[in-house]
């Protein structure tokens, strides 16, 4: 058995040696870069984004996972964390910037409002759930998500982005 | 392997910055958009610093670059960017005028072939360029020296350039 | 072999094409920035004269410094002036600064 | 004034370049939760009386269960139990009602996941809940058996539902379970004697399903041995 | 002067500064701000309607979200409106521990305050150390109620839990602390001379102003009035304690901004005030499970928030719901003098000014 | 030997292909999602929302006004640089006819600043 | 090892010469070697500098900065820039191709050019330039250009109006830049930055000129819009200020020309000011990283503690407070000068 498996292990390199494994290495490379450097584009408007803010001060500091790099614009930024209810008004601007923002791109649904609508499910503004804009990579739920949860979404995340996944628009 | 004498690299570099500071003075004049003709200006400018450069006129290359690209022409954008008020493709556009066109078309061929005819007609002394950048030197020795009055002068030219701007481009009416 | 005569026709061409400047754009900045161009011709034939026939003396080198003070004390009055007349007119357009009229 | 206030705060900041980081590093080192803490809402089938205070409580419908009225007591029975926690907003209204104390929250707040379905968790009635009560219930026999029919039918339906809860009951590796569960929709066979062990005789169930399990992958590979050549 | 265009900025719905979805459009000479309009709703989330979907206590989780600076704040308010409805009566015991926790909670949207005012100046440090010592309130909400930052602790009737034990030494070494964060506060930015500069003169509300726009709290009093419910109308038990309004009178930013920092002192004064006459005894009134209000009873409570005063106005139909429920968001009404006192500054003074100002968008927009 | 201009010119040279090379790297591995012009993804960011007016807004004089100044100085330095040069062989009346130099040019400055050419705004 | 490199040099050069090549050619060679080992300086200290930017903010803030990715997190920067290298390529409709495009590519040359001149030890320079430090100068003046060209191209309010604020505030600050450093050159006597640094044999010019160093230190905290002077990339304000419409890669140019200009202006600093290479014991090129490195690091100290200046106390500081100060101390140097003459010091 053990063989075997070595044997068909060779077979698959030999056949990727032939036409792409340099492309492979690349995208291992690109992923692995991507995935720890997740420089983020925080959206918020209200609560959850105070626990954003708290992430990145000095007790949790997501600048340890390289995470730190808030952009204010999304030309620069790979991720889009939506953190709070994306109201009826609101919803254009949030196309827009996950539009403008270049590719490999991702989104994180941070807290119950980004989810699902959350807690203002009833209400006649709330959208249910930023997913039903934008594609969403992360769902963290909790109300408000504590700023461990953030860091564990997004190395998640990283999993995600090491595997390979990304999406092109 | 090839084997450049220093006098044809020379020419070539001459050949190249020329042709470089040429191309970036006739996108001045020919670009319809102001900012592409300022930004050739700038251009135009290095060019002609390349060319101090070259003439081992260190001190003037570096002024050049210094007074033409670092601050005229900011203050030149900084103008366009004062009196934009139309669509920033057509902001210089040649004249309409048939007569200016005429005149300016002439003036021109007529200048370059008398100059043209006249270096070419004339004798030139055989000498060959001076090494040496020193005039930094020089020029302070100069500039202090026997010229001094000139020096003040520029000052004075200076300032009053400045006051008559100010006085200009704020305009009078809210004294 | 490039020797003075190049520098001056270089110059030269420089100059021509900023005549040509200022007598066909319509502009006025634009005009402005074809006497820079002139005003440089005439400084690379300083500084190339005085580099190549009278080395030991740096006039002609000071000459181009003070051309340059010229030159900036022109493109400060001049786009001043610009501004100005832009005040009155709200255009840039050297077919409308016929002040004669006015 | 006149910078004293600039080397003042540069010597703030230097004071701190010198002391000790507060940080905490979350992964590596678990962040102290207050007991209190409120973590992910926990649900224990076996106390819950169906009461229905929780769901009455839960100002924006998180909580939602399934009831049966079984014939031959007044008590409701509970089938199934959901929390649909994408909308709960951790305000313990719930746990605080909840006279059996069945409701909880732990201090587990890794809760992110990659599919929105995934948040979303459905208790199901466990079956030995059932065999406890049967064993105290008066053994008649008739009764019994349609009781046990029942139940059969009740796994069963489970089993389509959720599979994995179940069967990992039974199978520790993953794998397994996921050919078992393939396995049981493909063939009804299968399934329904599956169930019928599960809810007769557990052990047997375990063994019975490991040797479908070990069957099915042979099967598979000589399949693909086939296709091989 | 030479005619410049008049151009419009939007500053935000996503911008840095805006503290969340707040969008002002400036309008824009030059440098010089000739005028703000700002466009509010971003953060509409229909919160009063929802009220009148939910019981007395199922709102009381919706509240928290209103402002979540100073989350038991606004719990506060509204608990205590619906208990002035209603009749109850709060235990002594849990009055202390309510004033505790609302003081934290002032403290902690303070501190909020200050971070954010840091960080839209720049000064990314003092962000830093405001977000540090915040934590430290986070630790003691996370002890009594469970939750950081929405801790969901007070109800209706008194507070959820007694508090543990781990409380007291946790909130009296912060209370200690206190002037020791303010100085470093001030040391690192107030006594700066650039944060002088820009916010000495920037955003001047006049008395008269204030009052006509009714802007209530620290703004207010920066203004010049030392007006504070607590003390104009003392609610709950705060008549009991000792401790001075901060009032300032130039009524521009580092007035605005002082008056915050002096109040963490004065919050420390009456939390330690609370902690030393902490009875014992419940913490939690008996009430029905079910709450009603006879019909057509109404109440109007109000509260000293972190932003000035705000009101619940609750009209019962004889239901368990709220036939109608109204927040009077101080937020939204300080919010109204941006254009005011943002004229004539130049650009970088908006900033500026809707950090002092401090505007939660989620209390204004409800 | 390679004089110091040429070797100016030619480091300026080798250097233009620095940025070129990073752009041709990047743009051999970076993803090109085919998007129409109209893409939103192309529209000008403005926090989200459509931008009001044009975008090439004209400015007040107060910018020129720096330049302006800024150009005069610009010249003075012109002047100063070799007179610092050689401020030890000159002596002391080159230090006074500077003196009276950057005097002139003070007095620019004073006029700008008291007809508030250096106010921003 | 303190004439290593030089050693190395003429070797080079001589090996090439023996092998046929002309000296000239040998000449280029060695330059573009030269080229080669600066741009990788620059690389390396880009990749060093942007993480130790990050962790000493971070220890300002009491935080720890990254520390998860390599030991002390010092592969963060690789992992931001391989990033950067795979990221979208946007240019938006509505800007203006062509300038957009070459924006970040002239910023970064003529960041780079900067490096000609530096002495990076004893007999270590790219160029030695008669006239070095007023090509430093007026390469630096070039950025202006740079910087309008990417807030034109843009085609977005921000980035205009973060283009030209910076470039206002730059032209300010150049001029009591140039001044301060006068009073060096007036006491040296030369414009070339290593006969600059021979000059400071016996005493550093930081002590002969301090308020010339303390004029050239904030003007250059502000000619590299630093904080507090960060206009062009004033988050909370302008969002991104110039570079608002840049991605990936062309951002990551202007982001790298950026840090290449801390260095260059931090070492002509160490060069003008604080003794260049010379120092005992440790090599000479080892001395100029070392007080470079120092005074970048004071560069950072700066940033994360003050608050953003307003642009219009920014503006009048300069031409209110600094260029008058900066005068003065040209008055004051001379002045000192013909003391130090007259009482035969000197
Ligand atoms: S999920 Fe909860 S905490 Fe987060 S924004 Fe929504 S209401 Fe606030
Ligand atoms: S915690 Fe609150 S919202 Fe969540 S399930 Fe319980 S009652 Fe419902
Ligand atoms: S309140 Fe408790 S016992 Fe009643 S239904 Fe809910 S979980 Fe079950």
């Amino acid at each position: 058995m053990v063989l075997e498996t070595k044997n068909d292990q060779l077979n698959d390199v030999e056949e990727l040696a032939g036409n792409n494994i340099l492309v492979t290495t690349f995208e291992k490379l690109w992923n692995w870069g991507r995935s720890w450097s997740f420089w983020p584009l925080n959206y918020g408007c209200n609560c959850c984004p105070i626990e954003v803010m708290a992430a990145g001060a000095g007790r949790f500091d997501q600048a340890r996972f390289g995470y730190e790099v808030v952009r204010a614009v999304p030309r620069q930024a790979d991720l889009l964390t939506v953190a709070g209810p994306i109201t009826l008004k609101m919803k254009p601007a949030i196309e827009r910037v996950w539009a403008q923002m270049p590719e490999p791109k991702w989104v994180i649904a941070m807290g119950n409002c980004a989810v699902s609508g959350g807690p203002f499910k009833d209400g006649y503004s709330v959208l249910p759930g930023v997913d039903s804009i934008i594609p969403v990579d992360v769902y963290i739920p909790g109300c408000p998500v504590r700023p461990e949860a953030l860091f564990h979404g997004m190395l998640e995340l990283k999993k995600k982005v090491q595997q390979g996944e990304y999406r092109r628009s | 392997m090839f084997e450049f004498s220093a006098f044809s690299l020379y020419d070539a570099a001459f050949l190249a910055i020329g042709g470089v500071t040429i191309l970036g003075a006739l996108g001045v004049v020919l670009f319809r958009n102001i900012i592409y003709s300022a930004l050739s200006l700038v251009f135009t400018m290095l060019g002609v610093a390349a060319i101090y450069f070259q003439l081992n006129a260190g001190f003037l290359g570096a002024i050049q670059i210094l007074v033409y690209a670092g601050a005229i022409s900011v203050l030149i954008i900084f103008a366009v960017m004062l009196l934009m008020n139309k669509e920033a493709r057509r902001t210089n556009l040649p004249t309409t005028r048939t007569k200016a066109w005429f005149a300016g078309g002439t003036i021109t061929v007529m200048m370059l072939a008398s100059i043209i005819a006249a270096v070419g007609f004339s004798e030139w002394p055989k000498t060959a360029l001076q090494g040496v950048d020193n005039s930094v030197g020089m020029l302070a020795e100069l500039m202090l020296g026997d010229y001094v009055i000139a020096f003040e002068a520029a000052a004075i030219l200076l300032l009053v350039a400045v006051i008559g701007a100010i006085i200009l481009a704020k305009g009078v009416e809210n004294k | 072999m490039i020797g003075l005569p190049h520098y001056i026709l270089l110059s030269a061409v420089i100059f021509s094409i900023g005549v040509y400047g200022v007598l066909t754009r319509r502009n006025a900045i634009a005009v402005l920035m074809s006497v820079e161009l002139m005003l440089n011709a005439v400084n690379i034939n300083f500084v190339a004269a005085n580099k190549f026939m009278n080395a030991a003396a740096a006039v002609g080198q000071l000459f181009s410094v003070f051309i340059i003070v010229v030159a900036a004390a022109e493109i400060a009055v001049g786009l001043a002036l610009v501004i100005s007349i832009y005040r009155q007119r709200k255009s840039v357009d050297l077919n409308d600064f016929n002040l004669l009229k006015w | 004034m006149n910078g004293q206030g600039l080397i003042k705060g540069l010597g703030i900041t230097l004071k701190h370049f010198f002391q000790k980081e507060i940080t905490e590093q979350y992964p590596d080192v678990m962040p102290e939760l207050a007991t209190r803490f409120r973590g992910c809402l926990q649900f224990e089938f076996e106390k819950c009386i169906a009461c229905g205070i929780c769901v009455n409580s839960c100002p924006n419908n998180v909580l939602s269960f399934e009831t049966e009225k079984s014939e031959n007591s007044k008590k409701k029975k509970l089938l199934s139990y959901t929390i649909d926690f994408q909308y709960c907003m951790f305000c313990n209204l719930c746990v605080e009602g909840c006279p059996k104390d069945c409701l909880h929250f732990d201090h587990d707040f890794e809760l992110s996941t990659f599919s929105r379905d995934d948040i979303k968790r459905v208790y199901l009635r466990p079956a030995e809940m059932d065999e406890e009560k049967e064993a105290d219930a008066a053994p008649v026999q008739d009764e019994q058996e349609s009781k046990e029919q029942k139940q059969i039918d009740a796994m069963l339906k489970a089993l389509q539902k959720n599979p994995q809860k179940i069967l990992a009951k039974m199978l520790e590796q993953e794998e397994d379970i996921g050919i078992l569960s393939e396995l049981m929709q493909s063939n009804e066979k299968t399934a329904g004697k599956i169930a019928e062990l599960l809810v007769k005789d557990k052990e047997k169930a375990a063994k019975v399903a490991a040797g479908f399990v070990t069957k099915e992958k042979k099967n598979r590979l000589q399949a693909e041995k086939g296709g091989e050549e | 002067m030479m005619q410049s265009d008049i151009y419009n900025v939007n500053v935000g719905p996503i911008h840095p500064s805006t503290h969340g979805g707040l969008h002002a459009e400036a309008v824009m000479d030059g440098e010089i701000i000739q005028d703000v309009i700002v466009h509010l709703g971003y953060v509409h989330r229909s919160v009063e309607k929802i009220a009148e979907s939910k019981t007395y206590q199922q709102f009381v989780p919706y509240t928290a979200r209103l402002d979540y600076l100073a989350t038991n704040l606004p719990v506060l308010g509204y608990c205590q409106a619906v208990e002035k409805l209603l009749g109850i009566e709060v235990p002594e015991r849990a009055e202390y521990i309510r004033i505790i926790m609302a003081e934290l909670s002032r403290i902690a949207s303070h501190q909020i305050a200050i971070s954010a005012t840091g960080i839209d100046l720049g000064a990314t440090t003092g962000l830093m150390y405001g977000m540090r010592d915040r934590e430290r309130i986070m630790n003691i909400f996370e002890m009594t109620g469970g939750q950081r930052l929405l801790s969901s602790y007070i109800r209706i009737g008194g507070v959820g839990a007694d508090i543990p034990d781990e409380f007291i030494p946790a909130v009296q070494s912060f209370v200690n602390d206190i002037p020791k964060m303010m100085d470093e506060y001030n040391g690192l930015m107030t006594g700066n001379e650039i944060w002088e500069a820009r916010m000495k003169g920037v955003g001047i509300l006049s008395k008269e102003d204030a009052v006509k726009y009714g802007v209530t709290g620290p703004n207010l009093r920066a203004s010049g009035i030392a007006y504070d419910i607590r003390k104009a109308e003392p609610y709950g038990i705060y008549d009991r304690f000792d401790f001075d309004i901060p009032a300032r009178s130039g009524g521009d930013s580092l007035d605005r901004w002082n008056i915050r920092i002096e109040e963490l002192g004065e919050s420390g004064r009456i939390i330690q005030q609370a902690l030393d006459n902490l009875p014992e005894g419940e913490v939690k009134a008996k009430i029905p499970k079910v709450l009603k209000a006879e019909a057509g009873t109404e109440v109007y409570h109000r509260i000293e928030s972190a932003k000035g005063e705000l009101g619940y106005y609750i009209v019962s139909d004889g239901g368990n719901k709220p036939y109608r429920l109204h927040v009077r968001a101080p937020s939204f009404i300080n919010l109204m003098v941006l254009p005011l006192v943002c004229r004539g500054g130049v650009f970088q003074d908006l900033i500026t000014n809707i950090a002092t100002l401090d505007p939660i968008l989620g209390e204004s927009d409800r | 030997m390679l004089a110091n201009y040429p070797a100016l010119g030619l480091f300026f040279l080798i250097t233009l292909a620095f940025p070129v090379t990073a752009m041709a790297l990047a743009w051999l591995f970076r993803p090109k999602p085919k998007a129409g012009p109209d893409d939103e993804k192309f529209t000008t960011y403005e926090c989200g929302v459509n931008t009001q007016g044009k975008t090439w807004i004209r400015f007040k004089v107060n910018y020129f006004l720096y330049a302006l100044v800024f150009l005069a100085f610009d010249v003075e330095i012109v002047f100063l640089y070799p007179w610092a040069v050689k401020f030890g062989v000159l002596g002391p009346f080159a230090f006074i006819e500077m003196i009276i130099f950057i005097a002139i040019l003070l007095i620019g400055l004073w006029y700008a600043w008291k007809e508030g050419a250096l106010e921003w705004y | 090892m303190e004439h290593l490199f030089t050693n190395l040099a003429t070797a080079l050069t001589g090996w090439m010469i023996t092998l046929g090549l002309s000296p000239v050619w040998a000449d280029v060679i060695l330059l573009l070697v030269k080229w080669i080992i600066i741009i990788t300086i620059i690389t390396l200290n880009i990749i060093i500098l942007i993480w130790l930017e990050r962790k000493v903010s971070a220890f300002f803030q009491e935080r720890l900065g990254p520390n998860r990715l390599g030991p002390f997190g010092i592969f963060q920067t690789i992992a931001d820039a391989i990033k950067l290298l795979t990221k979208e390529d946007i240019v938006p409709s509505a800007a203006d191709k062509l300038i957009f495009k070459t924006a970040p590519m002239f910023f970064i040359v003529v960041a780079v050019m900067l490096y000609t001149v530096i002495p990076m030890g004893q007999g270590m320079e790219v160029i030695n330039l008669n006239i070095g430090l007023l090509f430093f100068i007026s390469m630096g003046s070039l950025s202006t250009i740079a910087l309008l060209m990417a807030g034109w191209g843009s085609d977005n309010k921000w980035s205009l109006m973060g283009a030209v604020r910076s470039v206002a505030q730059m032209i300010s600050y150049e001029i009591p830049l140039a001044f301060s450093l006068l009073g060096v050159v007036m006491i040296s006597g030369s414009l070339n930055l290593q006969d600059i640094v021979a000059a400071q044999d016996n005493i550093w010019f930081v002590i002969l000129q301090p308020i010339a160093f303390l004029t050239y230190f904030i003007a250059a905290t502000a000619e590299l819009n630093r904080g507090p002077f960060d206009m062009p990339e004033a988050e909370q304000e302008l969002t991104g200020g110039a570079y608002t419409e840049y991605t990936g890669m062309r951002w990551a140019l202007f982001f790298l020309a950026e840090y290449t200009n801390l260095v260059a202006v931090s070492a002509l600093m160490a060069t003008v000011f604080l003794g260049g290479w010379q120092g005992p014991w440790l090599p000479s090129w080892l001395w100029i990283i070392i007080k470079t490195y120092g005074v970048i690091l004071v560069f950072f100290w700066v940033k994360w503690t003050f608050p953003r200046i307003r642009m219009d106390h920014l503006m009048s500081f300069s031409w209110k407070v600094l260029v008058p100060v900066s005068l003065g101390n040209i008055l004051l140097t001379g002045a000192g000068i013909y003391f130090c003459q007259w009482m035969g010091w000197c």
